[in-house]
């Protein structure tokens, strides 16, 4: 009875962060178009619907309606199976992650280690993709991911320990429960609420830069550089398998600012230390992602050199000293 | 400066024409001229085929201010001293002349320094046998401008490293721009 | 040392100053005109294909000179008269465009001393067939009387 | 930087970049032999959308041939068009009434803008920098629609004819362009503020393909790449035609020889277009605009005429053979392009693929020029 009534749980849970993750992958589409739109001073798509909100479901029954094409030399099985693992990693993320304290589809309590296992998986569903297309871009671009997330996955883990140390806990949960009452008891903000956390902005800075590198965003958006690599490790995709990887990338932007949210800007707590609940986590979530949009449509891209030379010669020995401090900081205090 | 330079080391390929012609440059001539006038214009149509040798043109008529003719086999001295001035090449171009049964090779050069020096090297060879020597290991640039020549009037350079068409198809065997090329 | 953190926070302000710049153009009114719904009004020497221009009875003024079948440097007109009883001219019975080949370079407009034929106005030319770019410049004349 | 590689010929691949390719702009393709990302060796494939202009200009009379030359390159097209009514009206010996001249410097300098405009957005645009682009397109757009009203297209113009001009430029233009003048030099503050300063626009520009003043030499380059690379050269003023010499203006010149250089020839060209624009409202001349006895058929006595130009994309010389009928005996067009391009093969080698393509866009290419 117990036994049956988790897997009801578990299913119910799954199904709805499947929903959520599809939904917001597709209109945050949507949000990305008319964002980029303003940017550059016109509308963005705004025929189908008020404000162009049937856009998505449109764009995704024309995806459906195409035929799925694999390109002759191609690898059948890894080629089908690189677009479902795009989006595998970003559903499997959200079953540990905290929407609020009660809302939670299953808390573990090392919920964040479980959250980074499957994010790592994010690179091979491009690497698969790249290899099985049998397209010398694709293979291009999958090799150039593997090697941005080699090297943004250290300075994202360290920073993330700062984190931990402060935290003391990789329960989720905890961590934001930590953070409760006002916005200066964020994790984000130095001296006051948990005294001891001077490095934290700084910390948040990195993790952000990561989880944009991590994420294949602007401007690290190297493995899909149209104007070199056309587009990249989906080059060879059309239909749906496209329009997986496509809302993959929306899906892995949702879960890295989901926790740049609870790791450092206090979940679900309200900034005035009123009424914490879902809502304010979801409104700094998509502050997040507004955030990266915007910084997408303002800048032009990396190369691959400066990329790995910021990660290896400028991210990863800062977030290193900044463990360092954090540590001594946490021994002195 | 740059000019009497070029036109001293120019004349000294032409050893047995120490004294350059005078130049004499007819006028434009008014637009409007009468029916007899224009009949005989079009009667004079092909230009006659000039002897090599160097002759300093007017710049305001035609544009450019030596104008030198050289034999095939004198075109890479002649192109090495435009090279030693620091000249540059802007195009490599042929002229058909079937009435003479002859092509004509045009190579322009321009400087970039402040006093205007367009120096013209034209090169005759016979249409049936058209060859030339490449300039492309003077002018790294020549090598395009060949190839373009190549594919459009057929004239063969020696050397070249890869003369194949390169605006018309890789297996064009015609030459447009003879004046005989029927499409 | 130090310039390796000035490089990092020169790089870093010069990203926020990049990023200032396009918030404030996402608040800046939209530039574009919205084009099948909103349209913008051709300016008046705007050169769309050509058209026969009527005269005060609203009718042709060409009196079949030929002279912008032979400016035409594409050859995409074409002209066709015939002579009526106990008229002295011919009459135009077929100006054709043919709007495939036409550059909108406007040497026939130049070569008529007559003033029979000036730029129109349509932009809005769009079709799936071929046949549809064969304007025949008469007919709409006509059309245009009635 | 990219150190040059020691190049094991059985590890390397070939990559077709093109003929469809974002970053091409039009047509052309590079096929290259690559050694990972870095390019081992590079050939360039030109011809897929060549027309013929010259062939096309012995069978046409000098009047119908006008239209061409604005199909040469569309961003910049009146330059072009410039080029060759100067050479037909030199090899006819047409007196072109002086507001005509001055009415073609002003709008040909406008339409430079708006190539060199066109040419950093899609150039800012490869780099992955999309918005720029728009910014710039609305400028563009301001002066399109201000040539739209005076010549009646918005690209591919027809608007200079032997001895003059199509028709004359109102008062409403010259409001126009007397605006256009401090909104454009507004947002090119703007634009150096985005794109210049931006940290990740200098570090992939900065040092990006060296191109040193003899190779530009040997190549025949000229305009913004020749500039860029410490060659003061610029056909304005080092052989001036039309009116030009009695504007006051500089030619920019950076002797680094790299992408960021090539880039700001072409933004400190665009503020000094924009001078001489100023200068061409204020010393505007009235008069005729077409000479008063214009020839009706052009026949240029017999015999060989030369033009140069400088058009946005660098010096472009028209070479006309006259054999004293009313067709070309002989048309060359020297397209800028086609020797700026021609160069990539050679220094793109030892780069790696993104600071190829990045270069490939400094060089501020059209295809159907190069093609023609």
């Amino acid at each position: 009875m117990n036994f049956s009534l988790t897997l009801f749980n578990v299913v119910v849970a799954v199904i709805i962060i499947v929903a959520f993750v599809a939904m917001n992958a597709a209109y945050l589409v949507w949000a990305e178009r008319r964002g980029a739109g303003r940017i550059q001073r016109r509308p963005g798509p705004n025929i189908n619907g008020p404000f162009g909100l049937f856009q998505p479901p449109l764009d995704g029954l024309k995806l459906m309606a195409k035929q799925l094409l694999v390109p002759g030399g191609a690898d059948k099985v890894l080629f089908a199976a690189a677009p479902v693992l795009a989006m595998f990693p970003a559903i499997t993320s959200f079953v540990t992650i905290p929407f609020s304290d009660t809302l939670v589809a299953h808390n573990i309590n090392v919920g964040l280690l479980c959250v980074f296992a499957f994010a790592a998986l994010g690179s091979m569903s491009i690497l698969f993709a790249g290899w099985s297309s049998h397209n010398k871009y694709a293979m291009m671009a999958a090799v150039r991911a593997i090697s941005q997330s080699v090297a943004y996955e250290i300075p994202m883990l360290i920073t993330v320990i700062t984190v931990v140390m402060i935290s003391g806990s990789l329960d989720l949960r905890e961590i934001v429960r930590q953070q409760s009452g006002n916005i200066f008891h964020w994790n984000i903000f130095p001296l006051l609420g948990n005294s001891h956390n001077l490095l934290m902005p700084f910390s948040f800075l990195i993790f952000f830069i990561c989880s944009l590198a991590e994420t294949n965003r602007a401007p690290f958006d190297l493995s899909e550089e149209e104007s070199v690599l056309v587009a990249g490790y989906h080059i060879e995709y059309g239909s749906m398998g496209f329009g997986l990887f496509f809302m993959g990338e929306y899906a892995n932007i949702v879960v890295g600012t989901s926790l740049a949210t609870l790791l450092f800007l206090g979940g679900w707590a309200c900034p005035f230390g009123l009424f914490p609940g879902v809502w304010w986590f979801l409104i700094k979530v998509y502050a997040l992602i507004a955030t990266i949009i915007w910084i997408r449509w303002t800048f032009p891209r990396s190369t691959i050199y400066s990329l790995l030379n910021l990660s290896w010669k400028i991210l990863i020995p800062l977030s290193l000293v900044n463990l360092l401090l954090t540590a001594g900081l946490l021994k002195v205090f | 400066m740059i000019r009497t330079n070029v036109l001293s080391a120019m004349r000294a390929l032409f050893p047995e024409a120490p004294e350059a012609p005078p130049v004499v440059e007819a006028p434009p001539p008014v637009p409007e001229q009468d029916a007899a006038a224009a009949k005989k214009a079009e009667k004079s149509a092909k230009p006659a085929p000039r002897v090599n040798g160097v002759v300093e043109r007017d710049y305001a008529v035609h544009g450019y201010h030596i104008d030198t003719q050289v034999a095939p086999e004198q075109l890479l001295e002649a192109v090495n001293i435009l090279d030693q001035q620091q000249f540059f090449l802007e195009t490599i171009t042929g002229v058909d002349w079937i009435a003479d049964q002859q092509l004509e090779a045009i190579y322009d050069f321009s400087h970039f320094g402040f006093e205007p020096c367009r120096v013209v090297i034209r090169t005759r060879v016979p249409r049936d046998n058209p060859q030339l020597p490449t300039i492309s290991g003077i002018y790294a640039g020549a090598n395009w401008h060949e190839r373009e020549t190549h594919e459009f009037f057929g004239i063969v350079f020696e050397g070249h490293p890869y003369l194949v068409p390169l605006l018309l198809p890789e297996d064009a065997d015609f030459h447009p721009l003879l004046k005989d090329f029927k499409a | 040392m130090i310039g390796y953190f000035q490089e990092i926070f020169t790089g870093l302000w010069s990203l926020f100053v990049g990023m200032s710049i396009s918030f404030k153009e996402f608040f800046s009114p939209v530039v574009t005109v919205e084009y099948p719904y909103e349209t913008v009004t051709m300016a008046p020497r705007f050169r769309g294909h050509i058209d026969l221009v009527p005269d005060e009875n609203g009718a042709t003024k060409c009196v079949l000179c030929m002279a912008c079948e032979r400016a035409c440097p594409s050859g995409c007109i074409t002209i066709e008269g015939e002579k009526k009883e106990g008229e002295k001219k011919k009459t135009l019975t077929l100006y054709q465009l043919d709007f495939t080949r036409c550059s909108l370079c406007g040497c026939c407009v130049e070569a008529c001393n007559f003033e029979a034929i000036d730029f129109s106005k349509e932009y809005n030319l769009a079709s799936t067939r071929k046949e549809d770019f064969y304007f025949d410049l008469l007919k709409r004349l006509q059309e245009k009387r009635q | 930087m990219s150190e040059p590689i020691h190049l094991l010929p059985d590890e390397t691949f070939v990559l077709n970049v093109g003929p469809q390719h974002p970053a091409t702009h039009g047509v052309l393709r590079i096929k290259m032999r690559m050694h990972g990302e870095y390019v081992a060796e590079a050939e360039t494939v030109l011809g897929y959308i060549h027309r013929m202009h010259e062939k096309m200009g012995e069978l046409k009379t000098y009047p119908q041939f006008l239209m061409n030359l604005s199909r040469m390159d569309y961003l910049g097209a009146l330059a072009y068009c410039h080029g060759h009514v100067l050479v037909v009206e030199k090899a006819s010996g047409i007196q072109v009434p002086e507001r005509a001249e001055y009415i073609r410097v002003i709008t040909v300098e406008l339409n430079r803008i708006a190539s060199h405009l066109f040419g950093v957005g899609s150039f800012v645009m490869d780099l992955g920098g999309f918005s720029p682009l728009m910014y710039m397109l609305q400028d563009r757009e301001y002066i399109l629609d201000m040539l739209e009203a005076v010549t009646g297209a918005r690209l591919t113009y027809c608007y200079y004819r032997f001895g003059g001009l199509y028709n004359d430029i109102d008062d409403t233009f010259i409001a126009r362009a007397r605006a256009f003048i401090p909104r454009c030099r507004e947002s090119l503050k703007k634009y150096h503020r985005l794109i210049t300063e931006n940290i990740i626009f200098r570090k992939r520009l900065e040092g990006n393909v060296y191109l040193s003043s003899e190779m530009c030499r040997k190549y025949g380059a000229t305009g913004g790449v020749a500039r860029a690379s410490g060659i003061n050269f610029d056909v304005r003023k080092n052989e001036p035609y039309s009116v030009y010499p009695e504007f006051n203006f500089e030619v920019p010149v950076f002797t680094e020889g790299d992408s960021m250089a090539r880039y700001k020839v072409k933004m400190a060209e665009i503020e000094q277009s924009l001078r001489i624009i100023e200068q061409g409202l204020d010393k505007l001349p009235d008069g005729p605009i077409m000479p008063e006895k214009a020839p009706k058929i052009i026949k240029p006595p017999a015999g060989d005429y030369y033009q140069a130009v400088e058009t946005s994309k660098g010096s472009f010389g028209i070479r006309l053979v006259s054999d004293g009928s009313k067709n070309p005996y002989r048309l060359k067009l020297r397209s800028p392009s086609y020797s700026n391009v021609s160069l990539f093969d050679e220094a793109c080698v030892g780069s790696m693929i993104m600071d190829a393509m990045a270069f490939f866009g400094s060089l501020d290419l059209v295809v159907p020029e190069i093609d023609r």
